[in-house]
């Protein structure tokens, strides 16, 4: 595993580059914790000053710190999008582990409900979710959410590969080794889809943030939990372009566009390691 | 003893239509940092007459695939030529495969030389019918406006007892016989001088087996092209081939026409080769070897057979044996069979 | 007369296609086949694509249930069993060995892991055994086929030859001491040069072991060269059977005629 | 053919699922919840104005009948099936009492509209240049093309909608950057209207395929360069056949199957796309309809416009879904 890492540090300048955001991103993160004001407090500087020596990346309209609003937003944005990666990653590989090797009626009902969860648009069930919801959405329950919508398209990956994994004759030979079929899937086929495993966890991540900003952007979140989204709804809610306080877009703007890229680079350069055969040619069954 | 030679295979005396000098071509991986060439064809010489079927045998990863895919210039990275040449003789004019500009390239492949793929399901484009490509690989070969084309399509098709109606079909709807036998009939349309052959029956059964290897013989005799005949099933070249070469690990080792390898093979490996191959009606106790084919990324130094040779000598395991003329239209790369000078 | 197995008039028929258009496609017709406990033997089952002999070896080995007749092992109808523990306790019987032998073992896998879960999920007789007791059971059924522990012991499958990895193989399907191994094509994909070991190897546990294996191949010469009775299948059908020998020196069907006609023989003698 | 009748049967057992699980999803989502619509939307009301005790109780009375709220869960599901599968949405509470059905009917041309010809666009062009990418290992302009694309496939919608909006509304404002044409516009149809709506629709449409360009170009990509190493692309290599036509007829013939497969499983995604690229630059759709209807309150047109799009997008799927195997014999035969 590390031998893996550090090759492909020392050879894929995409995961390298990749890498060393991700590292900024959680020294972010831990500097975060350092903020000087509570995120939630507002007029706690002076309103509205553009970025200079002791503003590093200016002031907001709400008389908040640019800078520590953007290190608490992305630690919110990504513990986000860590959440429900992990959630989802535990749905997919049950689902499509099992599927695969099980096959027949079990593979049919499962591959039926993983279909429909991933061709029912989200967007407008999110904003169901909201509606219904209001002040009772909160950042756990948008975890939830995500993750029991985010894992159909890669268990639908994890399954093919499952599906030919039963098919190779040493999966015989470890059921004629007497080992039992939890055993087979874990200790046999898990190897196989890990890497997978890893490549579709960026997908969902930029996925899933992706979501989380447009609700949070939209005013459809929980107002008091900062992310990213939620620092350019209180921009655009101050008008702060139109005002000319362009920092306060342009830093959640730009931290999301590097965010994106960031986990982007991550999430090709390890398709690339693992094959670069194509996902899509595996799915048309 | 050179006269009996000659009179035995008249094909000999006529100018070779492919002379292979020296050719070596490695395969060259740098994946993560780790450079690795794999010497897939290591300094292979050998000429074909026209109007011969020579046979290339050799086991899994010998490199027999590597050296055809070379000798037709069907080289993709990272296996890439180190050495030598491939020179052709076409109508009294030499191609030299890789002097050749790939327009140059494109004009002599099938009208010249033509190639039978593994009997592999994937040959034929899966979406299309089989008349699309015999538009595409023959048309601008033959030069002929199109009615006149599809009949020749069609006449060569029935020489070769083919219903036509295979034209219309999809790839997918023939069975894997029928469909080798239009893979072959599509390679076969324009009457090329020289066909390579690479594993043409491998995935077949023997009674379709038996009807493609009669089919290509007809062709040969038809059209007198040569054909280059690669399998490991040694008893297919004992019915097909006039003369083979048995590669081992990236070396040919030893050359000989079918009857004499048949009958005196001398090399140690073409001996065991031909001694184990079981037959009905005889069930004497047929021995095997042991150890196993060397890795060609890291092989034995010296004879590359020499760690599971009975006759091995010290000198084996420390130069390479050349490939000796034993007898007119016999080589054969051992010390033990030449002596040891080098 | 006790019989090891009893093929009683076994028939697959496989549906293909929806509710609309079912279409059956019947593999194996109607085929019986019984082998003895007291005469251990090679019995080899010959035919080309599409005969039916590989579902047969499904069927034997309990991978596919019989749509007609039924497959009894040591009187046990094979079709019976539910349970996990009559599962394991019919592997411990019938074992199978794998076509291919680079893709018989995981490749990220150690070799011996194969080795020791076999011998930790069968040898159950006396309670769990000890770490010694699997080792020298796991030594011996090596030495049986010619290798040592020694040899394989934290190997990955890439480090052995194909000869070696099939040898391994085999040696695994002994480890529970099975009455019946089942081999489908185990030397298609075997180099020549190794071919003949596998083969040698089979006779020599029918001799030593007293164990009987049922030879699935397409190829007449290995199957006339080692086993001692043999069926030719076409399409579903059993043509011809009887001693392997007689059968392929004179064969009486018009099928079997042609298939062995179509055998290449290198004959320059 | 009968194989592939039966494909499209199972394609529409998928569809009917699809339809059923959704929405009976939104369904449970708006009644399992503690809110009571009725109570939310009597109370949007009287924000406005006060009402007398008894004028609550018979709108409470109205609301309930309206929303199909009388009886136990298990009736109300039922109640909602049948005016459902009859068109019938209830009345939108913004626009009362104009049918939900009738607003939602409105927008929807819009949205169509937008997701069709960008979706047609970002397909045509990513695979193009994916499959000549995959191709033409070498070419540097491919390579920089590819990259451009692919680095803006994973920014969200909003933002990269957003984007453009800052860059063409404030930076270099030559485009229209809200609503589907000018305000005070004359609605009969002439060229100049056309005209209009096309330069309206030319931002929301980029950021559909700015995103979208890049998967399919990745896809297609990877499809190519795994498909040249097939036998049938060397065979025909060998055969001396041109690489245009091997492009063409071989390689891209087989890729697009898969690609059509593709597309049809991200049918909902892009359609989130396009609604949420509609709510950044007002585009007169779908979605900016839903934002709306959520900020004023509108239980009825969320619902509808929630079930709605489930029901659009599942049969779009379906369709695709059918003709996809007709470009691949295999299916077709047997």
């Amino acid at each position: 595993m590390f031998t893996i890492v550090r090759d492909l540090i020392r050879y894929n300048i995409e995961f390298a580059i990749g890498l060393l955001i991700l590292l900024l991103l959680i020294g972010a993160v831990v500097l975060s914790f350092f903020s000087p004001y509570p995120a939630a407090d507002i007029y706690v500087v002076p309103p509205d000053m553009p970025p200079d020596a002791e503003f590093w990346l200016g002031t907001t309209s709400r008389g908040q710190d640019t800078f520590w609003q953007l290190m608490i937003g992305l630690r919110n944005t990504l513990g986000f999008g860590v959440g429900v990666a992990f959630l989802s990653r535990i749905l997919s590989l049950v689902v499509g582990l099992t599927a695969g090797y099980a096959g027949g009626r079990t593979d049919r009902v499962l591959m039926a409900i993983n279909d429909s969860i991933m061709v029912i648009p989200q967007f407008p069930i999110l904003v169901l979710f909201y509606f219904v919801l209001k002040d009772n959405m909160n950042w756990l329950m948008l975890v939830l959410i995500l993750s029991a919508l985010g894992w159909s398209y890669d268990a639908r990956l994890i399954r093919s590969i499952a599906m030919s994994l039963r098919t190779r004759p040493f999966t015989m030979q470890s059921v004629y080794s007497g080992m039992s079929m939890r055993k087979i899937l874990v200790e046999e086929h898990l190897p196989y889809v890990m890497p997978i495993v890893f490549a579709t966890t960026m997908n969902n991540m930029i996925w899933s943030i992706g979501m989380e900003i447009t609700l949070s952007v939209l005013g459809f979140t929980d107002v008091d939990t900062p992310t990213m989204g939620q620092m350019i709804y209180w921009a655009n809610s101050h008008s702060a372009l139109i005002s000319g306080i362009w920092w306060w877009v342009a830093a959640p703007v730009g931290a999301i566009v590097i965010l994106f890229v960031g986990l982007f680079l991550l999430s090709m350069s390890m398709n690339e390691y693992i094959d670069p055969r194509s996902r899509l040619n595996r799915m048309g069954n | 003893m050179q006269t009996e030679a000659l009179l035995h295979t008249p094909k000999a005396a006529s100018e070779p239509i492919l002379a292979v000098e020296n050719l070596k071509a490695y395969y060259t991986t740098k994946a993560f940092g780790i450079d690795r060439d794999i010497r897939a064809v290591d300094d292979i010489s050998l000429t074909i007459a026209k109007g011969e079927i020579y046979g290339v045998a050799g086991e899994s990863s010998s490199g027999k695939t590597s050296l055809i895919k070379t000798i037709v210039g069907a080289i993709r990275p990272p296996l890439h030529v180190v050495g030598g040449s491939v020179c052709f003789n076409f109508e009294g004019q030499a191609y030299n495969i890789y002097d050749l500009g790939p327009d140059e390239l494109q004009t002599i492949r099938w009208r010249h030389l033509s190639y039978i793929m593994q009997g592999s399901m994937n040959v034929l484009n899966p979406v299309r019918r089989i008349k699309h490509s015999f538009f595409d690989f023959a048309f601008a070969h033959m030069g002929l406006d199109r009615a006149t084309f599809w009949d020749k399509v069609r006449e060569h098709l029935r020489r070769l007892d083919l219903d036509p109606g295979v034209l219309d079909s999809y790839p997918h709807q023939l069975s894997g016989g029928m469909r080798q036998r239009t893979t072959i009939a599509l390679a076969t349309v324009c009457t090329p001088e020289f066909i390579v052959a690479d594993e043409p029956t491998t995935a077949l059964d023997v009674i379709v087996q038996r009807d493609v290897l009669t089919m290509l013989r007809d062709i040969q005799r038809d059209l007198g092209s040569s054909f280059l005949f690669v399998t490991h099933d040694m008893s297919v070249h004992a019915t097909v081939s006039d003369r083979i070469g048995i590669v081992y690990a990236g070396r040919l080792v030893e050359e000989a026409d079918t009857p004499t390898l048949f009958r005196g093979a001398r090399h140690p490996y073409t001996q065991h080769l031909v001694a184990s191959l079981p037959k009905i009606g005889d069930a004497t106790r047929r021995a095997s070897l042991s150890g196993r084919p060397p890795s060609l990324a890291d092989p034995p130094a010296g004879c590359r057979f020499h760690p599971r040779c009975p006759l091995a000598m010290d000198i084996c395991s420390k130069q390479v044996p050349p490939l000796n003329p034993l007898a007119p239209r016999h080589r054969v790369a051992c010390f033990a069979v030449s002596g040891a000078t080098s | 007369m006790s019989l090891l197995l009893d093929i009683d008039h076994v028939g697959k028929t496989f549906l293909q296609g929806g509710l609309l258009s079912r279409r059956s496609i019947e593999a194996v017709k109607d085929i019986s086949l019984q082998i003895e406990v007291e005469r251990p033997e090679i019995l080899s089952v010959v035919g080309e694509s599409g005969s039916g002999k590989s579902t047969l070896a499904a069927m034997v080995l309990g991978q596919q249930l019989p749509t007609r007749g039924r497959v009894l092992f040591d009187g046990v109808d094979v079709a019976s069993i539910r349970s996990r523990a009559d599962r394991c306790a019919f592997m411990a019987k019938v074992q199978p060995v794998l076509q291919n032998p680079f893709e018989a073992f995981n490749p990220l896998k150690r070799v011996d892991r194969y080795l020791f879960a076999t011998a930790a999920n069968f040898m159950t007789a006396n309670g769990k055994p000890t770490r010694q007791e699997i080792e020298a059971r796991v030594d011996r059924v090596l030495v049986e086929v010619g290798l040592t522990l020694a040899e394989v012991r934290g190997r990955f499958p890439h480090e052995l030859s194909g000869g070696q990895l099939q040898r391994t193989a085999i040696a695994r399907a002994l480890i529970p001491e099975p009455r019946l191994l089942v081999a489908d094509e185990p030397v298609s994909m075997v180099d020549a040069s190794l071919r003949m070991s596998i083969v040698n190897l089979f006779g020599a546990l029918r001799d030593r072991l007293g164990l009987s294996i049922i030879y699935i191949t397409h190829d007449l010469a290995t199957a006339y060269y080692i086993s001692d009775r043999i069926i030719i299948m076409r399409k579903g059908e059993v043509v011809e059977r009887g001693d392997a020998r007689t059968v392929l020196d004179n064969p009486q069907h018009p099928y079997s005629i042609a298939l062995k006609n179509a055998v290449l023989t290198p004959d320059f003698a | 053919m009968t194989a592939y009748l039966i494909f499209v049967a199972r394609r529409f057992g998928q569809l009917l699922l699809v339809v059923f699980l959704g929405i009976s999803a939104t369904f449970f989502i708006t009644h399992m919840t503690p809110v009571d619509p009725v109570a939310e939307t009597i109370s949007v009301i009287t924000n406005f104005s006060k009402a007398d005790p008894e004028a609550i109780e018979l709108m409470r009375k109205t609301l309930t009948e309206l929303y199909g709220l009388q009886g136990n869960v298990f009736e109300q599901y039922i109640s909602f099936w049948s005016r459902l599968l009859r068109g019938d949405l209830g009345p939108s509470l913004s626009a009362f009492p104009t049918p939900v059905s009738q607003i939602i009917f409105r927008a929807l041309p819009w949205t169509v509209g937008l997701m069709i010809s960008a979706t047609l666009i970002s397909f045509l062009i990513g695979n193009a240049l994916g499959a000549l990418a995959g191709y033409y290992r070498k070419s540097r302009i491919l390579k920089i093309v590819s990259l451009g694309l692919i680095g803006l496939q994973p920014i969200p919608y909003y933002i990269l909608a957003f984007i453009l909006l800052i860059l063409f509304g404030f930076v270099w404002p030559v485009l229209p950057i809200a609503g589907g044409y000018e305000m005070n516009a004359d609605l009969t149809l002439s060229f100049s209207l056309v005209l209009d709506i096309i330069r309206h629709s030319i931002l929301p449409a980029l950021a559909l395929v700015l995103v979208g360009a890049g998967s399919w170009l990745t896809g297609m990509r990877a499809l190519t360069s795994n498909i040249v190493t097939e036998d049938y692309v060397t065979f025909a290599e060998l055969g001396g056949v041109g690489s245009t036509r091997i492009l063409r007829s071989y390689v891209v013939r087989n890729a697009l199957v898969p690609q059509l497969t593709g597309l049809a499983m991200s049918l909902g995604a892009i359609f989130n796309g396009t609604v949420i690229t509609e709510i950044v630059f007002g585009y007169p759709g779908i979605g900016t309809l839903l934002i709306d209807a959520v900020h004023a309150g509108d239980y009825s047109l969320v619902l509808g416009l929630a079930s709605l799009s489930i029901v659009g997008v599942a049969i779009a799927v379906f369709l695709i879904d059918i003709l996809s195997p007709l470009l691949d014999p295999r299916i077709k035969a047997e």
